[in-house]
């Protein structure tokens, strides 16, 4: 297998087989609690991909330039979401400054972002699969868009359950997760794609 | 005298939704008896079960959570009937349980009963069933004839070995399979019920299996072959077509089977599993709602270059 | 024009009965004047006429008992000539009582003496025409009752290219039009020749469904010769005669989104309005008789010639009376018919049908969950989503509902008809269309 | 502050019952999902969460009256990845098969939801003792919560609770519930379950009440 069929089937394998939502259980939180309309779905997932891109670029770089060299690795989970908070605050500071739109669709799930676990999710598996800076960042960029298509998935499922006539108990969370499960179902068809 | 004063219109079609249901279980007629004359009596004992259970499974439903009884709209049988064709021949009694089972409580009743569950029941019971039981939902049963004893020689199924069975094989329905999907002809005499009455149209079926065969073509495969293996026409004809869970526009139907073809071929060639139809339709069902919301009809008076037409 | 030419979507209401229009199809049209008449002051579309008779009056055929009021008014004339017996509120289709006057009728049927004929329709004063056609109180005659001489009021920088003749006569049951156009189909286009030459329009169109041959003939024979006038078959569905559905499937053209027909360069007019403005131009008589069918549960179905102001009760009585203990009385269409709270209405100008159904065929049904089959978003004439809007209108959403375009519904109950659910869509929307221009109309208030 | 006012036997109870952090507030709903596989994981993660949950409650409180407002969250972050950090540290000394099975879901303790929002929520505002008592009782709350999904999963996904074989020997796992989508599906059906019995009680407390 040549190089560029096995980076696309490294892609696919991060939006599809190993999705971040249905099959690593990274990201619930938001999942579960941000897809009640399409739009903000998409806000969201475009916000985490934004994210999780930089963050694996950047705890990959931590790592490798700091913390392994100093034989300091213990440090790795206060270090890594120390990095991820700092870059949350940032980017929320560069897009109110530099695209004050985009920072008026994403700015509110930008705090969220600190304590998604897909993000310091990604970070922590960068480390444990032992990837390199490149696969790393495909990782992030992927991974988000994973995340993204679920959630975005999720809230026009959701939108529909809306009009429908869902027994008293089982509204709002319980259904969502019964949806959500379901949903995981239908992306086992897309185990051994990659 | 005594005048009701309900409102226009005073007239309505006589197409109720059980007489809807009651035309997809007579079109389903063909491939039960298919299936019992290639798989034997156990075929029929397993398609009884799955749909007493799935019927039974409704009206406790029901009765618990103190809401109106709909036996009667017969769309509990439809699910237990496709259900119960979606297993393979042997399998055992209770698996047909749990499947009809789950896909009346937990797909369809939970999220508010007939028209409100968001993925088709039989097709994500068998995605359950498959996750759960694997070896038993993929160890098929020879065709040994109606007559039949249960424990018969298992084969492979065209998907996985295609080279053993002929074309004329494979349309007739000679071919280890679930109970259903065997028999193309009678799939193809059930097709035609359904479009004769105008119970469904022809467009998600057509579009999908015709999206298969292009795409295996281009993937290296016999195209005619594989549209004829595996669940692909059963799925096509009977699931994907499922009023509940398929776009409601045509171009949304039309943008659902190509999505739906397009997976089956994908998942067939590169994914773990030989067959992807459970899983193709299961995924677009999905995409449905974003599909009823993104795909949209041209309106009468809003239509792009109406004002410049008449200007 | 050779093809037969239709619109999208649209359903076959009653097509195993013909329509239910088999009945009285072939039934000539027959005379009747009721003892006595109940002339409503409200027929047209706009403000309700003043009565300008008191009781004890003695009133000719086709004097003025009441006077127009504002922009839309029409003056309101006798339909008989006898008494005046009584002026006053009566119960009508409606929710609420309307002003009518009463007259017993003498049988002398004499004219009042103020007729004003212009005479030939091709050699007449044209700028005298459409002061004609507003003095014989004409309004649309297929239903929505809009006064005809408002339509043909053509505002700076519009301009009309096309009349259009409505024959579609979609709705079931009704044989009123079709009946019209084989007996008088020499007046319809004396009507539309009229229309043409008030408003200098080059192109006239009769567009009638095919499931009329026999009517199709009749006019093509009548419109020989006839300058600029042409017949178009069209396919027989349900709401072709729709006035958005007719334009686009006569001419090609879509009226936009809170337009009206002019803003294409079309009037739509019905066959019945054409025969009404010939009359009014030829012999100047205002509009005080039109046909009407009466079918459904009564012993004899017919096509009537009834003066207006008829009650339900005698044009029942004319066709040997009710077959069955009635369940429901529409007037109109099963499609679009008015339901009536009782016999003792008196019927308008725009009354083309009385339909009487069985306690059996009029008993309630049940609304079951929507199975989301598409139906109603294939039937829809105008592309809408019914089923979505259904649970908006449910949900009280008027912003919502406005958003996924209520207010382009015609209320033509395909949706309803086709339903397997049997959901009540048609009222819904109806009942949010008027909520939401109530609101509108609050909100300019302001 | 009415939480001053309660007693901590109250607090205790508030965190596993009325205010469950699992069943009540959904809160932290990626590890009841990853890790519960089994009675034995959930366990182990909800012994974790205990601690680090506990201890980050006592320092929170401890310095609440030091920390700046503006750099709150920042700090308690801090806080709560030093706990977890010794966490990681004793799992990987002592308990490597669980850390080996679960391990990623370990650091991310940190971002559980439940433990910033006690901090917030509870610790920031109360004195130490208080804040070890709700510390307690939602981390035992949530491991509640854990074990009993995991024991729902494991049982049926395996046949066995806590490793023991609980079904027949005929039994045939349904693989399904150890998966992801049975992990979904077991939170939320439960979920539903609990919410059904809650309001069947509240029903019958307002119908005795009147």
């Amino acid at each position: 297998m040549n190089g560029i069929t096995r980076i696309l089937l490294f892609m696919v394998s991060c939006v599809l087989t190993h999705n971040f939502i249905f099959s690593r259980f990274l990201g619930c939180c938001p999942f579960l609690g941000v897809s009640r309309k399409v739009e903000t779905a998409a806000s969201m997932g475009v916000a985490v991909t934004f994210v999780m891109a930089l963050a694996s670029l950047f705890t990959w770089l931590v790592n490798h330039l700091i913390l392994i060299p100093f034989d300091l690795e213990y440090l790795q989970t206060i270090s890594f979401i120390l990095v991820i908070a700092a870059l949350v605050q940032f980017v929320e500071m560069f897009l109110k400054k530099s695209s004050p739109s985009l920072y008026s669709a994403l700015g509110i799930y930008l705090p969220l972002i600190t304590t998604n676990c897909a993000v310091l999710g990604v970070a922590v598996l960068n480390v444990n699969e032992n990837y390199n800076l490149g696969y790393s960042v495909l990782n992030g960029v992927f991974g988000a868009l994973g995340f993204m298509l679920a959630i975005v998935l999720m809230a026009g499922v959701r939108e529909r359950l809306e009009t429908s006539k869902i027994p008293e108990p089982l509204k709002g969370f319980p259904i969502t997760l019964i949806c959500a499960s379901l949903m995981a179902i239908a992306f086992m068809g897309f185990a051994g794609l990659a | 005298m005594n005048l009701h004063l309900s409102s226009a219109p005073h007239a309505h079609s006589r197409e109720s939704t059980t007489v809807l249901m009651l035309n997809v279980i007579i079109a389903l007629i063909p491939c039960v008896a298919a299936g019992v004359w290639y798989f034997g009596y156990s075929a029929l004992i397993t398609v009884a079960v799955s749909t007493a259970s799935a019927v039974l499974a409704e009206f406790i439903w029901q009765k618990c959570a103190r809401q109106k009884v709909r036996i009667g709209d017969l769309s509990a049988v439809v699910t237990g009937i496709i259900m119960g064709l979606n297993l393979p021949p042997q399998a055992p009694w209770w698996m047909a349980m749990v499947g009809s089972a789950f896909a009346i409580i937990i797909v369809k009743c939970m999220f508010g009963g007939i028209g409100d569950n968001f993925m088709n029941p039989a097709l994500l019971a068998r995605g359950v069933l498959l996750a759960s039981w694997p070896v038993r939902m993929t160890a098929w049963q020879a065709v040994t004839g109606w007559n039949s004893a249960v424990d018969a020689v298992a084969g492979a199924t065209p998907l996985v070995n295609p080279s053993v069975y002929t074309r004329l094989d494979l349309f007739l329905g000679n071919v280890p399979g679930t109970i259903g999907e065997v028999c193309k002809v009678a799939i193809l005499v059930g097709f035609a019920y359904l479009l004769i009455t105008k119970t469904i149209s022809w467009r998600i079926p057509v579009a999908m299996v015709a999206t298969t065969f292009v795409f295996s073509w281009i993937f290296g495969k016999d195209p005619v072959t594989s549209i004829l293996s595996g669940g692909l026409l059963f799925g096509a004809v009977y699931m994907a077509t499922d009023y509940v869970t398929c776009p409601m526009t045509a171009r949304g139907q039309i943008v659902f089977a190509v999505g739906a073809g397009l997976l089956v071929a994908v998942i067939r060639n590169f994914g773990n599993y030989p067959e992807g139809v459970t899983y193709a339709i299961l995924l677009m069902n999905i995409a449905t709602p974003l599909i009823d919301r993104f795909v949209k009809q041209p309106v009468y008076g809003h239509e792009k270059g109406v004002r410049k037409q008449n200007a | 024009m050779p093809d037969k030419k239709t619109f999208r979507g649209g359903v076959h209401p009653l097509h195993r009965s013909h329509e239910g229009k088999a009945p009285t199809r072939d039934k000539p049209v027959r005379e009747y004047a009721a003892d006595t008449v109940t002339i409503l002051m409200g027929m047209h579309l706009g403000a309700p006429s003043t009565p300008c008779v008191k009781k004890g009056d003695l009133v000719k055929m086709g004097q003025v008992i009441g006077e127009p009021v504002g922009f839309l008014g029409l003056p309101v004339h006798a339909s008989v000539s006898g008494e005046v017996v009584d002026v006053g509120p009566v119960q009508t289709v409606g929710a609420v009582p309307g002003m009518a006057v009463t007259i017993k009728n003498d049988f002398a049927d004499e004219w009042v003496d103020t007729l004003e004929p212009l005479g030939n329709v091709e050699k007449c004063d044209k700028d005298k025409i459409v002061p004609a056609i507003k003095n014989a109180g004409i309004c649309g005659m297929g239903g929505a009752s809009f006064p005809t001489h408002v339509k043909f009021a053509v505002k700076e920088g519009q301009y009309c290219d096309t009349i259009i003749l409505n024959g579609a006569e979609c709705e079931t049951h009704l044989t009123a039009d079709h009946r019209l156009m084989l007996e008088h189909s020499v007046r319809i286009v004396d009507g539309l020749r009229a229309a043409m030459r008030a408003l200098d329009v080059k192109k006239g169109v009769i567009a009638i469904e095919d499931n009329k041959p026999d009517a199709i003939e009749a006019m093509r024979k009548a419109a020989e010769g006839r300058l600029g006038v042409e017949v178009q078959p069209l396919r027989t569905k349900y709401p072709q005669g729709g006035e958005k559905q007719l334009i686009h499937a006569v001419t090609g053209r879509q009226v936009p989104t809170k337009k009206l027909p002019l803003d294409v360069h079309v009037i739509v007019l019905n066959v019945g309005t054409a025969a009404a403005i010939a009359d009014a131009v030829i012999d100047g008589k205002p509009l005080i008789s039109r046909i009407t069918t009466v079918t459904g549960h009564v012993k004899q179905p017919s096509n009537l010639r009834i003066r207006i102001g008829t009650m339900i009760a005698d044009v029942v009585g004319e066709c040997g009376g009710y077959s069955l203990e009635p369940g429901k009385i529409c007037v109109g269409g099963a499609m679009t018919g008015l339901p009536c709270p009782s016999d003792l209405i008196p019927l308008t100008k725009a009354n083309n049908g009385v339909v009487v159904y069985s306690e059996a065929e009029a008993a309630a049904t049940e609304e079951t969950p929507c199975i989301r089959c598409g139906r109603c978003v294939e039937v829809c004439p105008i592309g809408l989503n019914p089923y979505k809007l259904k649970y908006l209108c449910d949900a009280d959403d008027l912003k919502g509902a406005e958003e996924n375009n209520v207010m382009d519904c015609v209320v033509c109950g395909s949706c309803s008809y086709i339903c397997p659910a049997r959901r009540f869509l048609t009222p819904s929307f109806k009942n949010t269309k008027d909520k939401i221009t109530l609101e509108a109309k609050k909100r300019k208030g302001q | 502050m009415p939480n001053k006012k309660k007693s901590l036997g109250a607090i205790v109870k508030n965190g596993l019952l009325t205010e469950n952090p699992t069943f009540r507030l959904v809160l932290g709903t990626c590890p009841t999902l990853a890790v519960t596989t089994s009675a034995m994981n959930g366990l182990g993660m909800g012994a974790a969460a205990t601690f680090v949950l506990v201890f980050s409650n006592l320092v929170i409180s401890l310095l609440r009256n030091f920390i700046p407002d503006t750099v709150r969250i920042p700090s308690f972050i801090v806080v709560i990845s030093t706990f977890v950090t010794i966490v990681e540290m004793i799992m990987k000394a002592y308990l490597p098969a669980l850390n080996e099975a679960r391990g990623m879901f370990i650091p991310l303790i940190v971002v559980n939801c439940i433990i910033l929002a006690r901090a917030e929520a509870f610790a920031s505002k109360n004195g130490p003792i208080a804040s070890i008592a709700d510390g307690l009782g939602m981390g035992i709350g949530f491991t509640c919560a854990l074990v009993l999904i995991g024991c729902i999963r494991e049982l049926i996904g395996n046949g066995t609770i806590f490793g023991a074989q609980v079904m027949t020997a005929g039994y045939e796992s349904m693989l399904l519930i150890i998966m992801p989508a049975g992990g979904f599906l077991v939170f939320g059906t439960v979920l539903g379950i609990f919410n059904a019995i809650t309001a069947h009680t509240v029903k019958k407390k307002e119908g005795s009440a009147a």
